[in-house]
Formats: structure tokens, C-alpha cells, sequence
């Protein structure tokens, strides 16, 4: 099994969504993060004074998923993920060792 | 000198001793007393006046607060994202609306009448003394509500700079040209001057106390004319349906709602413009039984339709029965109110819903649906429900509907409310039409898309309303 | 005709012709200003009664706004997940306020009396005049005031449609009736009237100024009966011991408190129902030094028990002291104000202990407390501290506690307070718990565990409050 | 007894009887009046200062809601981690501003005059009658505003137990003396009774309406003094140059600015101290146009300086034309208040820059920029632009700047506002400093940098201002 | 080492967490996420039109832990976060290379 | 390839992130979250009541890099982050099996 890490934009999120379930991928995580990659921070004014704001707010996507379906996931989210600007996000993926589902403790395969 | 004569000299004398002594003695009592008495009159004048004066300046005062109301349900009903431009934007709107309305607004509205049309002087409040500017300020807290009813409608995707422009032609000219019409209190004025063709023809004058039409309605079709050149907000129509926006803070939309009703409180039973009118209170008790019964309805109905009580729209029924009643507090009896209020519910639930479905115009605030057709409604009201002058309870009111409603069997008032109605609708939604056209080619009406998305916050301002917390997109 | 006969035509003409002409001079000068004097008179009362008029709907207002205090402290100290269910209730709250109180509540406070114990006429104020809508107002705007306090102890875990019963039970019966045992007016009303056996029995009438009994105990004990049937949140105690549960929003919590306070000068100071009723200042000054002293009192007891000083709890002591300053406020010296602040401090803080750590009941905001604990110790301090009428300041007072205070050496005052304070508990508590108990079984008082846990936000109204925001439950 | 002597007599029984009809006729109709007319004119007497009561306690109402708008603003301008302290702070601002100055400020301020100096009777309210219970409340709730003032500019580090005791000194000792100098009404008093020596050298007397100087430049400048002891927040400076560090919350930062423009209408147009004053209105159309004024002269500056309108910059500059007019607001026609508006506008901006970037103090909320800076300008404009006692508009105005200003050629009443506004700064930057570097000594003027980090809702209170809501440090 | 990763419903972070300390098991890491899984998301409604919302509020534990103990730990984890309704969420289980202290820069099992 | 977590204190973030970017590391992702280790909870007041809240706001900084840069990036994270106190916060490494730049579609060396 494989955990795929996506960092998108915001903005983004609901078509990935929507994507990823058409592709039959319909369970995943999301949490709001900041990060700075290539893109730099926004400037932002506060009381007529600007600073930079270099965190900038993304969103993360996890899908944990099997090996095979790997590859195929990572193509929908790149397609629509991507805005051909900077800041479009990364993709990270990483070994899963084992999966229970607490509902009923099934194990691995089965608990995908 | 003979007895006689010296006797009748003796009469003589004694009698103008006496006549002096009485006139002296009248001089000293009655003659004094006289000139207190009077004296005592203009008193009790200043006096009025003055209570006058500190009616409508604390009414006024409750006004000004409802623009901290309509912030905060503007707010409430929208994003995070957009919250430091919908507060510029009503900020602004009441710096302008001063501003504004003193070098322009006011002298259109009240200055002296051309052709029952238009007011052509006292610009700049030029001439100005107490009882002037007594009422230039409750005026002018009026007076820049119309164009916060449009920002509302229009949130969350105009341009800032464009707003501004609008704002300043709303306050300067769209509101005072019909204010003028309703309220001048020229001869000539288009909808209520005696020697107006339009209520001549009819037989009786259009009357609207507080504003459902002059604020309201102007407000409310404005904002129609605004959010259909504008287009709605990005997402909120997919294939045709309209899909729901969540605004982000429930608690603002009802301190705004309630901060609204406060408000109301001068803006109606102010309306009597006199602090000694005993008929203030008949004014706000019928203010506030509309208000809660339309509020009421809304609830039931939604609750009806989707198993559950909606907050938002129940908010919004309590300001479209305050919205319906404006025109008509001073006119009808409390059963009426309750009446008017319940019809009110029904008009702004349906109208949110026929602004969505059907004109599929994106009104995040429902604005137009409580401030226009809800305005309508009361303008109407008055021609169902009005006692008309000198009858019943109204017997010795100093102002009221002239003539009785419909349910009274009489006709004239129904009529002439009809055409203010429209012609509210005609003015408001045409001039702001042109108005925005205008502004839309020189200026741009809307943001970017890029912009949207963003937010305005960011786009307009470089800031954030709320840069701690985190927020969920 | 002899010269006499003559001299004495001549000297009677005379007579004749000034006494004529000092009539016809009278008539010229006084007659003419005894007229006017009159009429003087006359505007000078009406003056008077438009600055009643003006003075009740502006105290009236802040009374108004009061609500939006009571929401804001409700949803302060609550949590997230029931923030739109508490923004209803109370809305709901003035709604149905308005509207039973005009169909029936007012009837049952202010109609002809009944044996001293109930009104029964002026439903739907039927032959209202200016007066009388004028008082309906203000008093309306108190009446709903008792349910909201409920509202508050019972917040997080009532079904949404149990409250609006209670609430419109609440209007309608239980402050009505209480009301009318105090404040009717009528000769035979039970705590009040010269006619009352037991004012006759005690020898003095019953004195709450502004309703530390009428309003702020009938809240207090009512809910307290809520709670009761209700019990506690899920998670409030964990094996019998209470655990905090913190609310979400201090700043909410204190503009509440703020509104309150701004609207306890339009609940106390106009009491008076008077405009120009000059205690109405002595009024007000004793408020706000009993306020005053009670939140400093409440804020030293938390910094010394837990080494900081709990904002929400010294909020809470502002209010308390309010509460108990409410029915002694225009009886009373300032320095008797400041020991009545005091003791209301002690009294809520104990409160609040003593309702989690003994009774064991979960009142998520001390109304309980603030209202009915310190409304109790209100009532009492008349009995104590009152000047009694005529003597001292309020010499020329035209509404005061009749008698003097124990402190004084009077006993009959603080007796017949003592009554009324029990009766007041009684009355509340018991029709309540009936009442409630009622509900119950018909509707059902508490929503499901499920609901309670996900929120009644979600649950009762399908809606969350901040959407965008992150909640961390 | 002869002929004669018999019809001499006649004539005199006659007379006698014509005048003792004459005098009884009098006595029946004009005493019988003139009685009536004396009592009217008490009446209308009683009746004026009942709508002087009514009008000082609603305006004072609207000032005691200033408080609510003060902690929003402080609260929106600052980070989440200081809320409730902030909230705490200004609560008891009010609280202690209540006790102290029914204690001992009144007194100083208000009581038997020494020297032109200091007040020196009246503690505890001795001796008060409606007349002073009316005037104490409508000045306590001014007399607090100083200490909220310099609660703001130290915001987010200042040692909670070391602000309350500044907070009783500024009430009971700070604000009340130099009150004196300007309010007291006193012969001797230094700034503006008749008979002080600098009066008597430059030949007219101060001038400060509502407190520009009083209220305002008073809190400026000692939260000025206070800034400079107490040092920058941590993180605010970096190598000497300023870092911004985002308020929380622009909503609660506007919503406040609101209140407090609210607030502000009881506040300069209550400062007639008389509700049968017809120039209030005057007064009120002055404080909006100079507020308008400066707050889109703020909005312009910034918006040109970085191309966006900053949204807290703007709110600022409408209060600092708040605070600019409130001296001169009775003095000064309309377009003069939009030149004193527009000035105060660059005053401010330049002020909150000239602080961060030339004298690097660090003040969180722009408070001694819009109290101090403005508030001088204020005094100033008095001297620039006064139409002085008895001309044009003012003619009849009963309360306004003696001299004209220097724009009308008169120079005494510029001289006169230099030493006033000098001495306000000289005399709250002072006492301020020296009563600072005391409690710094005795109790610490600042927290931990352990607690500053911490936050001082943790530290301070152990407490959370929003706990479930997920906070982005 | 192992990280276990359990996505559980809000409501019984507070159950989970005294379980798992009353197994000896005191350090761990909480995020607020959302997700979907074999729950349906829950309708809402907003000025009175229904609208669906997919994501649902779930709490995320992370807990690095040696090999030994992860079995241990999952069951106390399936048995306090069960309710046997869908939506009680998952548990996955990775792979860890290396722990440090930050504190005192101590490294792998001493770090733990 | 490697990713580097940091459980650090909310206060030492930027800090962190100056250090990093000092070292060549400039891209990252930024979470808040909340735990619980050694560090006992902080004691709050509600209303009079003392209460306990165990899990402590941290914030979590996850960084994707090849693996030779691991430890350098570790010692710079301990050195920056460390107050000597308990409540520093941990460090863990894991795995990683691929990277992808959703801009460009880049694949593992080249996305980083
Ligand atoms: N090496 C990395 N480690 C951790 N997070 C990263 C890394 N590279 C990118 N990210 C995350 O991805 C987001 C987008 O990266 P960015 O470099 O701006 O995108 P792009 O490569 O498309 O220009 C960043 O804000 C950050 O949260
Ligand atoms: N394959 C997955 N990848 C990532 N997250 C998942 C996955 N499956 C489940 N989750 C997370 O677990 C949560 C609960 O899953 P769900 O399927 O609803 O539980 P259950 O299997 O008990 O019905 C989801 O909301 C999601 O956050
Ligand atoms: N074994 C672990 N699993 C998951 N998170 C951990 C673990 N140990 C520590 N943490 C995280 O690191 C934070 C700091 O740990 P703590 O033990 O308090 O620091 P220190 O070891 O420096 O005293 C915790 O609040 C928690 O979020």
C-alpha cells in the first residue's frame, strides 16, 4: 500500500475532489496547511505598513490506496491540480505497512 | 365757581382718580401678567422645539447604528474572504453619504423645488440654522442606507473603487430625486404635492412615513439593476441551479439584525419629524407586531420546507416586516400591522426564491427581496390598510395616509400608492441601470476572477479580516 | 329734579360708567390671559406627556437592546456547536415576546384587575390610545426579558420547539401574572394594593422599582425549575463533580455584558414612567456604583480562590449587581448602593458554586445566579437600606419603598419584601416545573443524545454558525 | 352736616367703593392669574430641566456604550492571545471608573474650587441633589474614556494588577484636575475662569467643547508617557525597523469604531449640558463632516501610498476627526469642520508613522495618534477657525469659544488654545511618567517576556478567549 | 519504528486519549482534518436551500512508537474509538527511519 | 529521499524557518497541531474552575528532501527549536518513494 501526499491550492480542492471520486478514489483526508516552495510569499498591509507573509495557505490531500492504483492517481490529481503557475503543489508518496478499519478491525486490503 | 360745578369738578376728579387707579392697578396686574403669559407661550414653543431637536437627534442616533447593522449582516451572509472590503464599503458609504449629502443630496431633496421634480438650492446646507440642521442630520443618516442595501446585494465581487463612484451618485442624486418627489413637501412635488398632476388626477397624495418606497424600494430595485449587470458571484449557479454559499459568522448576521431593529425604532417613530406627536407610539408598537409576525412566518415556512427552522431567512423576515411597515406604522391599526407583517414573510421567503430559481440573480444579503419587494409590499400596504385621516384611532393624527384602503372600500389611496410603487421601481432600477453601465465602462464593475478567488480582502486591501485563524476554504 | 337728586344721577353714572369700564379693562386684560393661561397649562401638560412619550420609547430601546446582550453573553459562554440554535431561541424570544404579549400577556399585567390576582381584558391592547400603546412598548420590551433568561440556563441541550412553548407560556402567564401582583396598580393586587389583605396585614406595600422580583426572579427561579427537569450537559460532571466547560467567545461574552448594562439605563432610569420625574438620576447613579462594586467584589474573589482573576464570572458580577439594584435603586442612598453591589458580588459568586457543587445543576452562563439569586437579594435590600418615602433625599420622591429599612428600625417594609420574594420564588418555580414538566411529555424537553453531542446547530436547524472556521472540539 | 359735606361724602363712599371693587375685582381675575402664570412658568422651568435629565442620561448612554466600541477596537487591533485581557482591562476601566470617581474624581474636578487648581468637596457624591446626580453621570462616563485610552496604546504587555492601579489615579486624579482648569467653572480656574492670571494676560478663555483636550489629548499623551516606559511588544521592532504585527479581528475593530462614532453623538452634542440648547444640531452636523472628512483623507493617503485603502488606517482617521472637532465642534461653521476633518486625517497618519518610524514607540491601536496628536489639533482649530461668541451662525449661542480665529484676524483665542493644549500635554505626560515609573517600581509595568509570548489570557487569567477555534501563531 | 496514524471521530478524541495513557502510551500528535470514507457526507441547509457537505470533521492521532508496542496500541485504539457505526475512520501504520529529541538532541529509542 | 517532521513549539517558527532558509531549505509545509509528550498540560480557569488541557498547541513542519541532507537539516532544527525546556518537541524521519511537481508533472529528484 502507498499513501499519496498532495499539496494543492485551496481553490483547487473541490475539483480534485470531485476528479479523484470519478475515478473511483473516493475515500481520502484533507487538512489546511501553510508551506512555501518556489512561491514566493504575498504581501500583505497592516495599518499602512506592508509585510510578507511567506507561509502560504495550501491544502493536503491524503489517499492512502494500493500499489497499483498509484500511478493512476497521481495523473488525476496532476491534471487537475495544475494551473501551470507557481505554486501549484507537490505530490509526495510514501510506504503504508498496514491499514485497519476501526469499525470492524478488518485489516489491510480490506480495510481500504 | 358755582356748588354744583365744584361738585360735579369733585365727581370729575374722584372719577379720573379712580379710572388712573384702575388703569395703574391694571398696569400692575393684568398688563404684566399679559406679557409672561406670552412670554410663557414661547417658552412652551422652545420647549417643543427643543424636545424636538433631542427626539431627532437620539432617533437619528439609532439610525446611524443601523449601518453598523447592515455591516454586520453583510458580514455574516459572506466569506471570510470578502469581510474587510464589505466593511471598507460600508464605512465608506457612511463617510461619503455625509459628505455627500451635504454638499448635494440634501439641497436636491429639500432646497427649493423646480418643477415639483428636483430641489435647486441650500447645497452645502448654505443658509443653514438649528431647525435646518437638525433635520439635515436625521435626513442624512436616511439617506446613505439606500446604497448600503446595494453594496449588500453586490458583495463579494464588485470593485471597490466603482462602489465608491456608485455610492456618491446614490446619496447625491437616486435617493433625493425621488425623496424629493415623496417627501419634499412642495406643492408641486411629483408624488405628494397638491398641485401635482399625478395627485390631482387621483384625488389623493401617495404617503410613505418612513421610507419602504424613498429608502427602501429605491434601494432594493437598485441593487436588482446592480447584482443583473454585475452576474453572480463565481459557484453560485452550477448548470443553472443555484448552489448555497454559507456566510461565515451567524452571530454577526443577528447582532446586525438586531442592531437593524434597534435602529428602526428612530427610523420610524422618528418619522414623525416632532417630538411633541403623540402618534409615535402607535408607530412603533405596529412596527414591531409586523416585524415579529413576518419574522415568525418565515420560519414556519421554512421550517415547513426543509424539516428545519433557517436562521438566515427567519432574520431576514423580521427586517422585511420592519421593511413593509415603514411606509404604512402611521396609517393602520395593530390587527393590520400583524397582517402586513405576516404578508411581508411570505413576500421575502418567495422572493429569495424567485431571485434564485427563476431571475437567477445572486443576491448574497437577500436585499433585494427584503428592501425591494418587501418595500413594494409596504408602499401597497398603505393602500389596503390605511384608517385615512381623521377617522378612528387616527382622528386627531397631525400625519397619516390620506385616504382609507381597500378593506375600507375606498380606492384613491390604493391607486396613487400603485404609481409611487412603480414609479420607484421605474426610477431606481433605470437610473441605476445607466449608472452602473456607465461605471462598468469606465471604471469596470468587477473584480477580476482571479481577484474573486482570492477574496477581496486580499485583492483590494492586502489584508485579512481574521489573519489568526484558520480558515477552512 | 332737585340739585341733589342730580349730583347723586351724576355721581352713580360715574359709579356706573368705571364700574363698567373696570369690568370692560378685566375683560380686555385678564379674561383674555386666563384663556391663554389655560391653554398654557394645557400645552404645558402635553409637553410633558410627549417627553414621556419620547423618554419611554428611547428607554424603551435600550431595554430593546438588551437581547442582543443576552444572546451575545448566552453564546459567549456556550459552545460553537449551538450558537445558531441560541441566536434563534432568543429571536424567537422577542418574536413571540411581541406578538403574546399584545394578544394576552399585557391583558393578563395591565387589564381590570380580578380579586388582585389576574387582568382580564385589553387582549390585543383592544381600545388602545397613545398612552397605552406607549406603555406596551416599554413593558413588552421587559416581558420577553424573563424568557430569555431561561433560555440561558437551559442552553446546549433543550429542543428548539419546547422553548418556543415555554416561551410563549412564559410572556403569556407566568410574568403577567406575577407582574400584575406588583405592578397592576389595582387596589386589590396582591403584593402591591392598599386593598391587598396581605398589605393590609403587613402594613406596607410591596416596592420592586424596576423588577429585581418581577423580572429578573420570575427568570431566575423558572429556570432554575428548567434545569432541573432538563439536567445537566453530557460531560458537565464526571463521577458528581463539575468540569468546566468552556465557552467559545469572550469578547461576545462582554459586549453582551455591555449591552445589558447600556440597556439597564433604559430599564431602571425609565421606571420612573415619567419623563420628568427627577429621581430618575438618583436611579441611575445607584445603579451603576451597586454594578460597579459587584464586579470588582466578584473579580477580587476569583483572583484570591484561584490566584487570576475569571473574566466571565466578573461579567457576571456586573450583572448581578444590576439585577440587585433593580428594585432599590430609587430608594436607597449611594453608599447603600455600594453595600448592596457588594453583598450582590458575594451572592452570585456563592451562586454559581453552590448550583454546580451542590444542587449539581449545570446553568451554563449563571443566570440562575445573576438573576435569581441577586434578584432575591435585591428585594431583600429594600427592606434593608430604604429611606422611606419622604424623608431624606427622597423627600419629594414620587415613587419609593414606603417604608423605611431595617437599618432604619423599620420592620414592616423588609417583611412584606420577604413575602414577596417568596412568592415570587414560589410562583416561578412551581408553574415552571409544572409547566416544564408538561412539555416534557408532550414534545419532549431535552433533544437526543446524539443531537446534544453533535450540536443543535446541525441538529435542529441544519446549519453551523462559522462555517470557514476550524473548530477544534 | 351740610349739603356739600353729604354729597362730598357720597362721592367718597363711592370712590371707596369703586376701588375696593376695582381691587377685589383685580384680585378675583389677574392675581387669580397672575398665580397661574407664575406656576406655568415653573412648570415650564421643571420641565426644561426634566428634558435636561432626559437628554444628559440618553447622551450619556451613548457615551457609556464608547466603552463596548473602545475594548472592539483594542480587541480587533490586536492578536487573539490578549482578548480577555483586553476585555478584562476595559471592563474595569469602567468599574473603577465608576467607584473612583464618585469617590474622589467628581470632587476634584467638580468640587469647591482652590486656587483655580483642584476641587476640593463633593467626595462620595456628599451632599447631591437630581441637578448633580444628572451631571455626575453624564461626566463619570467621560471621566473613564482617559484610562481606555491608554489601556489601548499599552496593550499586549502591561502587568494587569499594575493597569488597574493607574486606571484609579488617571480617574480619581489625572483627568478631574485638568478638568478642573477647563470645566469647573470657577473664577480662579487656570484655563479658563475670569479671574485666572493667564486668562486675565491673554484675554480670553480657553475653550474645549466635549474634550479634545479634557478627555482626549489627556489620554493621549499619557499613554504616550506610558509607551515609552513600558517599551515595544516583542517582535514589533526588528534592527529598528517597525514589523507589523496584525489585529485579530477587523470586524470587531470596525464595529467598535462605529460604536464609538455612536458614542460620540452623546458626546459632543450632550456636552451642551442642556436639552433646550438649539445648537446641538450644529454641533452634531460639525462632528460628522470633519469625521467623514478625515476618514477619506486617510483612505486617499494610504491608498496612494500602497496602492491599496487600508481598512484600520481608515476606521482610525475617522475617529481622529472625531476627536479633532470635539473642541471646536460649537465654534466653527460647516466647512470649516471639513477643513479641521482633513487635517486631522493627515495629522493621524502622519502621527501613527512619526511614531512607529521616528520615535519607535510601539502603539498598538494609533491611540496617542488619534487621542493625542488629533486632540491637540483639536484645541488648535479652535483658535484657527472659531467664529467666536455673539457672531453670524453662533449670534445666539449660549456656550461657545469667546474669540474669533485667526483666519477671522483675532489672535488672543489662538494664544489662549496654545497654552491649553501645551499645558495638557505637559501636565498628562508628566504626572503620567512619574506615576508609571512608580508602579513600575513598586509592582512591575510589564509581564514576563514568558507571559508577553504566552499571551496574557493564559498568563494573566489562565484563560482563552476563543478556545475552540484553531489559532495560526 | 512505527508511526500509527488513526482517523477518528471528534467526539471521541477524549476517550481514545485516556485509553491510550491508561496503556502507557502518553506522547502523541492531534490534527483536525476532514475526510470521506464510506460515510456519506451530511446535508446542511443555508437560507433554506439543502446542500451536501462531503467532508466530514474527523481527528487525526499520530503516534511514533517502537515495533513492539503497535499492536497493542491499535486495539486500544479500535476498541475505545468503535461505535460500530460507519464513519468511525481508519488506522494506518508506517514506517519510521529516525526520532530525535529536540530538546537534547538524542536519537531513535532514547528519543522515543 | 527522506521527510523530516518537526513537533516544535509555536513560538520558535519563524525562527525555524529563517534558519532553514539560511541553509539552502526553503521549501516546507506548515501544520498546526496539538500534543501531548513529557510536557505536562496547562492548568486553565473557566468560570471560577480550574481545568486541565493535555494537549498543548504545537506546530508541525514537514520537509521532503533527498537524503544526504537529512542530518544537516536535523542539526539545524534541533540548534534553532531547542530551549532546554521540556516541550521542545521531536523530530521523525521517514521513508519516501516519490515526488511529483504537480506544475510540470517532474518526477522525484527533479520536483524537490
Ligand atoms: N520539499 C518540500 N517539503 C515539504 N513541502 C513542500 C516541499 N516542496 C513543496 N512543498 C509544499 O508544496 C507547496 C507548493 O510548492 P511550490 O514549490 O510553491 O509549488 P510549485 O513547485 O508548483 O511551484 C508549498 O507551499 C509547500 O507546502
Ligand atoms: N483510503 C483512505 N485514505 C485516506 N483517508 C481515509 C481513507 N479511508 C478513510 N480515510 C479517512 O478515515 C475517515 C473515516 O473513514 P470512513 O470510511 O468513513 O470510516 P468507516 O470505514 O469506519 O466507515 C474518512 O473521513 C477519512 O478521513
Ligand atoms: N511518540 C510521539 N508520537 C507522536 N507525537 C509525539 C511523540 N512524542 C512527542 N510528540 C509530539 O512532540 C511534542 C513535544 O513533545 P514533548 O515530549 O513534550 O517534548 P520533549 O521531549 O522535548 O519534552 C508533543 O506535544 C507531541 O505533539
Amino acid at each position: 500500500m502507498r499513501k499519496i501526499e498532495a499539496i494543492i491550492r485551496p481553490t483547487k480542492l473541490h475539483e480534485v475532489i470531485e476528479a479523484l471520486e470519478a475515478a473511483g478514489c473516493e475515500s481520502l483526508t484533507v487538512t489546511e496547511v501553510k508551506g512555501r516552495g518556489r512561491q514566493k510569499g504575498i504581501v500583505q498591509q497592516w495599518r499602512g505598513r506592508e509585510y510578507c507573509v511567506d507561509l502560504l495557505p495550501k491544502t493536503k490531500i491524503e489517499i492512502i490506496l494500493s500499489e497499483e492504483r498509484t500511478e493512476e492517481v497521481i495523473d488525476v490529481i496532476v491534471k487537475t491540480a495544475a494551473t501551470d503557475n507557481i505554486g501549484d503543489g507537490k505530490i509526495f508518496v510514501y510506504p503504508v505497512e498496514g491499514v485497519v478499519r476501526i469499525r470492524t478491525g478488518e485489516r489491510d486490503g480490506d480495510a481500504l | 365757581m358755582t356748588n354744583k360745578k365744584k361738585i360735579n369738578e369733585q365727581i370729575k376728579s374722584a372719577t379720573l382718580f379712580l379710572l388712573v387707579l384702575s388703569i395703574v392697578l391694571m398696569a400692575f396686574t393684568a398688563p404684566a401678567s399679559a406679557t409672561t403669559v406670552d412670554e410663557n407661550a414661547e417658552s412652551i414653543d422652545n420647549l417643543a422645539t427643543a424636545l424636538t431637536y433631542v427626539w431627532l437627534l437620539l432617533a437619528g442616533a439609532l439610525v446611524f447604528l443601523m449601518h453598523a447593522g447592515f455591516s454586520l449582516v453583510e458580514i455574516g451572509l459572506t466569506r471570510t474572504k470578502n469581510t474587510a472590503n464589505i466593511l471598507m464599503k460600508n464605512f465608506m458609504t457612511i463617510c461619503l453619504g455625509v459628505l455627500v449629502y451635504w454638499a448635494l443630496g440634501w439641497g436636491i431633496m429639500y432646497g427649493a423645488d423646480a418643477a415639483g421634480l428636483i430641489g435647486i438650492d441650500q447645497f452645502f446646507l448654505k443658509g443653514a440654522d438649528n431647525a435646518m440642521w437638525n433635520s439635515w442630520f436625521f435626513q442624512m443618516v436616511f439617506a446613505a442606507t439606500g446604497a448600503t442595501i446595494v453594496s449588500g446585494a453586490m458583495a463579494e465581487r464588485t470593485n471597490f473603487k466603482a462602489y465608491l463612484v456608485y455610492c456618491a451618485v446614490m446619496v447625491g442624486l437616486i435617493y433625493p430625486v425621488y425623496g424629493h418627489w415623496v417627501w419634499s413637501g412642495a406643492d408641486l412635488s411629483l408624488l405628494a404635492g397638491g398641485d401635482s398632476f399625478i395627485v390631482k388626477a387621483i384625488g389623493q397624495g401617495f404617503h410613505d412615513f418612513a421610507g419602504s418606497g424613498v429608502v427602501h424600494s429605491i434601494g432594493g430595485y437598485s441593487a436588482l439593476a446592480g447584482v443583473i449587470i454585475l452576474g453572480a458571484r463565481i459557484g453560485k449557479f452550477k448548470d443553472g441551479k443555484p448552489i448555497a454559499i454559507p456566510g461565515h459568522n451567524l452571530t454577526f448576521a443577528f447582532l446586525g439584525t438586531l442592531l437593524l431593529a434597534l435602529g428602526w425604532i428612530g427610523f420610524n417613530s422618528g418619522s414623525t419629524l416632532d417630538g411633541t406627536d403623540p402618534f409615535m407610539n402607535l408607530v412603533i408598537v405596529n412596527t414591531f407586531i409586523a416585524a415579529a409576525a413576518s419574522s415568525v412566518t418565515v420560519m414556519l415556512i421554512t421550517w415547513s420546507k426543509t424539516g428545519k427552522p433557517d436562521p438566515s431567512l427567519t432574520a431576514n423576515g423580521f427586517l422585511a416586516g420592519l421593511v413593509a411597515i415603514t411606509a404604512s406604522c402611521g396609517s393602520v391599526e395593530n390587527w393590520a400591522a400583524f397582517v402586513i407583517g405576516i404578508i411581508a414573510g411570505i413576500v421575502v421567503y418567495v422572493g429569495v426564491m424567485f431571485n434564485e430559481n427563476v431571475l437567477k440573480v445572486d443576491d448574497p444579503v437577500g436585499a433585494i427581496s427584503v428592501h425591494g419587494y418587501a418595500g413594494s409590499w409596504g408602499l401597497l400596504s398603505v393602500g389596503v390598510f390605511a384608517v385615512g385621516a381623521g377617522n378612528g384611532i387616527l382622528a386627531d393624527a397631525a400625519y397619516t395616509a390620506g385616504g382609507a384602503g381597500l378593506i375600507y372600500g375606498e380606492v384613491s389611496q390604493f391607486l396613487i400608492q400603485v404609481v409611487g410603487m412603480l414609479l420607484s421601481i421605474v426610477w431606481a432600477f433605470g437610473i441605476s441601470f445607466i449608472v452602473f453601465k456607465i461605471i462598468d465602462v469606465v471604471i469596470g464593475l468587477r473584480v477580476s476572477e482571479e481577484d474573486e478567488i482570492m477574496g477581496l480582502d486580499m485583492a483590494e486591501h492586502g489584508t485579512r479580516a481574521y489573519p489568526e485563524f484558520i480558515i477552512n476554504k
